[in-house]
């Protein structure tokens, strides 16, 4: 396993990044917000990634994808964080497209996979039930009704969820919650679902859905039933193994801006950057971030060569990339002084998002944890 | 002692005379759960006319500063008087209902460094609500290193003429009076050639314009002064020596945000479930009634500790009798690191409803708490960034060479 | 509770300030070490100390006490700590002293506490069994034989045991390890012992005590039978604030030396001290100390004024100075550079015995954890 | 391809006939414990005379350092041959003996900077261990700050007169050479007055003092120069040039210390009682194969991560061909501090074990494990200073102003 990218990864980064600086730097994501757009990503910008091939990089060719690989796609969203470029890129280029190539039946391969690989769908994994995540302790109910399952429950920052065309929704069909078997994975069509749009501190589009007896056929279950706890398991750890990317990204783009400033905001006759004690917490910055690489390439590069450690490189990647995107977002406000708590300036944006990103798929706190368990000790 | 217990039964008798009900513990001695606050000044607004009622009534005594001399319209209290009079607003229920950055910051200035004339005639306007005064210190080129100011006041003969910005001037756009700090010696070596002047906010040239925080909205405003006339008579204390005030009234200002840290310092017992405490075992669950997640029970532990340990050094200092600002330091950036530190485990606590920002799928309290995260990254920047205080401590209590 | 010292105490804490720099400079104790002393504390030095009154500050009055109270003991301590002043004050002036003189009866009270005050006896406290501190964990077992019990077990690290004529040791009369109940404190001779002399990192008087059927008459039971828990657990408070007062007074000196050494030291042309991450560095550690003080303040005055809340105080106190010590210890030797890790200079003892102390009657880790069940959470 | 088959073949032909029993796997395929490993030099002893016989064998072809021509006694090997000969060595569980600071850090200086009498006069003898280096860097009054070094060589004429003295010299008084920085420039900018000189430890006027350690007994010596002669040809490169040497022998010396970090860094399982997690289990218990103390898990869970990653790290630096000297200093920052904060980890697993010194009471893992913990904060000293190496990131990599 080599830590470097191969040509068209980096191909692909180059692309984004040029992508990302000129079609959404950071005011495309401000004057999204600022205009409360309903949905909170432009869809001509999706449709631009779209036209890059960006929706289709997980999905096999014979369904109109480049299967490019985890590497790929994770390059591009580390840029994409950079700018805090909002799509649903991760909602339906990573995890509708890796879920549905991985446990989708032919019939549902056949239906959805081109459909995202063209942008006519996008979709969301609605896991959570309640502020911490924790997948075992779901209690949405698929009670098995003839030909069709009822679902019952509540779904919590759903990512993409206040937009997703079909859902993929993590059900209890047997067994009591805390325990990760008797659990099924069911695709479901918006306009079945209660979709309440969430407004989170980082403007992004999240949502709460609620299930009053959705009637689901049993040709929507995903993956085998009473199986969707272990294949939930491995659909979140490259949704995490891709968010730390993106998270890694943000970190950068608030480093950098942070320390431009160091080298430009005069106190004192001299450049703040010239302060010793701001300089090593900038040097102690810069190793945490080399870290957080190695880890998310360390990840990324093993999902794609099917590493039988991936499950820790998952909790490894999230868990240092929450922790580093936290420290650097601190940092970054403090040393701006004043304006950094301002509105009117970007960097507030990054702490915001740092925190949320934090939230989804597990903490950096719940990673650690797995990490250890994983570990053995 | 005849004189004081003198002086407590009149206490007792006019504000069992004067103090509305509203403003006081109601007969089964429940407190209101806030006195109406108010700024004062030529705008003031009250939602309880009440409110109003007892300011006038402190107003009129002096009692929003009892110490003051009564010439300059305050109680002209002995300090054993003072204490009288709070332990008899105490026993009541009650407190003045006067919010003052002319209270807090500028008197203490006037009664120093004032003249005559004016202490007389801005102090009983402040003591009575009168005139709500605001913070002209920081600009945008001019944070930390605040002695590097640039807005101008130029000695036209008659009066001074004011240009240039102010920056993080609270409630300037509801305030009636600025006390601004100014250069007016553009030659002198920087520290030489600052003033102390007051604005009159309604003065031709003078405008306002709120910030908005990470937080959202907030009081702070940009303040800008463009051909503004100031009569001489507005400058406090002598031209060019500003900066000597400017640093008496900053250790005031440090002393109200140091105590940010504490807000939270309770025994730790959980009680409340909007405390950190309470968030972690809602969010968490509990078992044996331990937080159910061990690696941020520790991290809680931690916290509480230091917590602890913080409000104890508090107490220690009262107990000292008070130390040099280099102590003031301390308490600022001890304080407002652990207040955000506290922020951030409250926020990791609630998990998502942590970074709730609207809508009805949340809790006030849960989108309140967003916001109060927010806002407390401003607390180590405010008032002297947490790193200005450690040079303090470095320099001045540890001797430490430049 | 006023964390003020009162006038007797500040005396106390002058006079122990002049002792402690001019009898036992941290010379003192290098000479001890160097010249292998099997005690490890002078008899000359201790004899001064008793001089001074400080081996009866517990002590009632009816006694030859004086009762000064922990905070003046504490005081004293602290500035021995200084100066790494090695001597049997510890384990015989606060934990012997104490312990008798709350747990002993008349007769013990009018044999040993006499004896105590003027520095005929030296005693020593026997209750951890393994390398983590954990009194409930007691296995030393105390079975009744008439009139006397017999003994079985071992006991480590007992600070000063090696020297100690009285040793009061904590032994099971019923239960089973993991209780607190069931256990009970003795008196025994140190004749009766078998005593194996530890060297340990900070070169002070410790041993690991094994007990081999030893006889002790039910007239050496100290305090009530069977309450030996609860008991021991107080005894083990005062010990831990005590313990904390002198690492305090340790971390100061090892402050206060490199902060001289910043001083002086130059590199590239000026003093160390004037580059500003140290100074940010020394900063904070002035806070922790302070805030060391403050926990150590409100500790013994806890204890002087009955405090209920004494308990999260001693595991407060403990847990700070440890952690403080420790981040001291730690950056002063960095600060030192090359001969701050030769054992010519003091600086290296301070570290030595910052990590001793902190296994004392339990670590930061244990007291976190404890203060965290004692505060309900 | 042929020749290089050829090369392997002939290789490990070689190596069968040669390489002593003792010093290869055995025929079950189990590795020699450690090879007996030396110094060598003139004074050089052998536990195990198959020791002095590999080496001799390896010095002759000069595979002790493969690719340094044969002129110079090395083994004049290509890149592809000489990682053939490492992969045949490693076949048959073989490797150098020979530990030699002259290999490490003064060949690659030599190579560059020395002239042709130079090398055909020391490179053979380094290769052949027959001398044994030591480097005489630091002073006491110049630790991070190593260009402001006081030791003197004067011109005598035909010889340098040196005097003064150095620290930290490792195995100062084993060795038979010193590599030393002297100020040949006292009147020059200080970077450019001094000057790289090979010394011969058995002249008149050098001495040396073992250095103990807080750890203990320690390779390190002060070594004194009292007007010690030393011929003009023993001058390494130009005249006051000696700091770009210096420079470039510390990037080889930084790369030893970085390693320390990962000593540790396996794959978490914790299969050994010795390392951070067998410590952890065996003395707090374990409670469903969990450390049965959920505060210190949580501190290893952390620790572990970090390792973790920091290892991913090192494999990525090396994937991507190495960088400059900067990533050097954040792997010689990040390492040492990674490996002090182990061993603090071990030690405060260990409890009371882990402070153990000397005597029967404790194992001889205990003892050593308390001495190592003291040794690793001598790791973020030498070789530059922690501090040393964010400043060089900082401004370096950071570009941050000076």
């Amino acid at each position: 396993m080599k830590l470097i990218l191969n040509e068209e990864e980096l191909y692909l980064k180059e692309t984004a990044k040029n992508f990302a600086e000129n079609s959404t730097p950071v005011n495309h994501f401000r004057s999204l917000r600022d205009n409360d757009d309903p949905q909170l990503w432009s869809e001509d910008i999706w449709k631009e990634m779209v036209a890059l091939g960006w929706s289709s990089i997980l999905i096999p060719e014979e369904y109109g994808g480049s299967d490019f690989g985890l590497t790929g796609i994770c390059a591009i969203l580390q840029e994409c964080g950079k700018t805090l470029a909002p799509s649903p890129l991760f909602a339906t280029g990573v995890l509708g497209a890796y879920a549905l190539t991985h446990f989708g039946n032919d019939a549902q391969k056949s239906e959805y996979l081109p459909k995202i690989a063209s942008g006519d769908i996008t979709t969301a994994v609605a896991v959570d039930e309640s502020n911490h995540h924790n997948p075992s302790l779901t209690e949405t109910s698929a009670v098995q009704d003839g030909e069709n399952f009822i679902l019952n429950g509540k779904k919590t920052l759903v990512v993409d969820g206040a937009s997703a065309d079909i859902i993929i929704v993590l059900a209890r069909t047997s067994g009591n919650p805390g325990e990760n078997t008797g659990l099924t994975m069911f695709l479901v069509d918006k306009k079945d679902l209660e979709i309440k749009k969430l407004s989170m501190a980082d403007s992004r589009n999240y949502a709460n859905i609620y299930l009053d007896n959705v009637t689901v056929s049993k040709n929507n279950i995903l993956g085998d039933i009473e199986a969707g706890g272990d294949s939930m398991d491995s659909l979140l750890d490259v949704g995490r193994i891709a968010m730390a990317a993106e998270m890694l990204g943000s970190t950068e783009a608030a480093f950098e801006t942070t320390l431009n400033y160091l080298k430009e905001r005069k106190q004192f006759g001299v450049e703040i950057g010239s302060f010793q004690a701001l300089q090593h917490r900038a040097a102690q910055m810069f190793c945490e971030i080399e870290l957080t690489k190695s880890a998310v390439m360390g990840a990324t590069k093993g999902a794609d060569e099917n590493s039988n450690d991936l499950q820790r490189l998952a909790s490894l990647s999230k868990s240092i990339a929450g922790d580093t995107f936290h420290l650097v977002s601190n940092e970054s406000v403090q040393m701006h002084g004043g304006i950094g708590v301002t509105d009117e300036y970007d960097i507030g944006f990054y702490l915001k998002r740092a925190r949320v990103c934090e939230q989804i798929f597990g903490s950096s706190n719940f990673h650690k944890e797995r990490y250890a368990n994983l570990s053995g000790f | 002692m005849t004189d004081l217990n003198q002086f407590r039964e009149e206490t007792k008798q006019w504000l069992d005379e004067n103090c509305p009900p509203t403003m006081r513990k109601d007969a089964k001695g429940i407190k209101p759960k806030h006195i109406d606050e108010v700024w004062g000044g030529r705008n003031a607004k009250y939602k309880n006319p009440e409110t109003k009622i007892w300011l006038d009534k402190l107003g009129e005594k002096g009692w929003t500063m009892p110490t003051v001399p009564s010439e300059y319209g305050g109680g002209g209290l002995s300090k054993e008087e003072t204490k009288i009079l709070q332990e008899e607003m105490m026993a009541i229920g009650t407190n003045s209902p006067l919010l003052s950055f002319g209270i807090w910051m500028l008197a203490p200035v006037l009664l120093e460094y004032g003249n005559e004339e004016q202490k007389r005639e801005h102090l009983p306007r402040i003591i009575k609500g009168e005139i709500r005064w605001c913070q002209g210190y920081s600009e945008p080129g001019s944070g930390s290193d605040l002695a590097s100011l640039a807005t101008k006041a130029e000695d036209m003969g008659d009066h001074y003429l004011v240009n240039g910005q102010k920056v993080w001037t609270s409630y300037a756009d509801k305030a009636d009076w600025i006390f601004a700090l100014v250069r007016t010696g553009p030659k002198e070596p920087k520290h030489d050639g600052i003033s102390f002047l007051l604005i009159d906010m309604k003065t031709a040239g003078v405008s306002t314009k709120p910030i908005t925080l990470i937080s959202g909205k907030s009081p702070f405003c940009e303040t800008f002064f463009d051909d503004v006339k100031v009569p001489k008579e507005n400058l406090i204390g002598d031209l060019n020596r500003g900066w000597t005030i400017a640093k008496a009234l900053l250790q005031h200002e440090r002393k109200f945000i140091s105590s940010f840290g504490l807000a939270g310092a309770g025994n730790g017992s959980g009680s409340s479930k909007k405390d950190l405490i309470g968030l972690a075992k809602s969010h968490y669950g509990e078992t044996d009634g331990k937080i159910a997640n061990d690696f941020f029970r520790a991290e809680v532990a931690n916290h509480k500790i230091k917590e602890h340990a913080f409000g104890l050094t508090l107490q220690r200092a009262g107990d000292e009798g008070g130390k040099a600002s280099a102590v003031a330091s301390m308490f600022k950036y001890y304080g407002t690191e652990h207040n955000k530190e506290r922020h951030e485990l409250m926020i990791a606590a609630s998990g998502k409803a942590g970074v709730a920002w609207d809508g009805n799928e949340f809790d006030e309290s849960e989108k309140n708490l967003t916001k109060s995260w927010l806002r407390t990254k401003g607390n180590s920047i405010e008032g002297g960034t947490s790193e200005v205080q450690l040079n303090v401590i470095s320099k001045r209590v540890l001797g430490l060479p430049s």
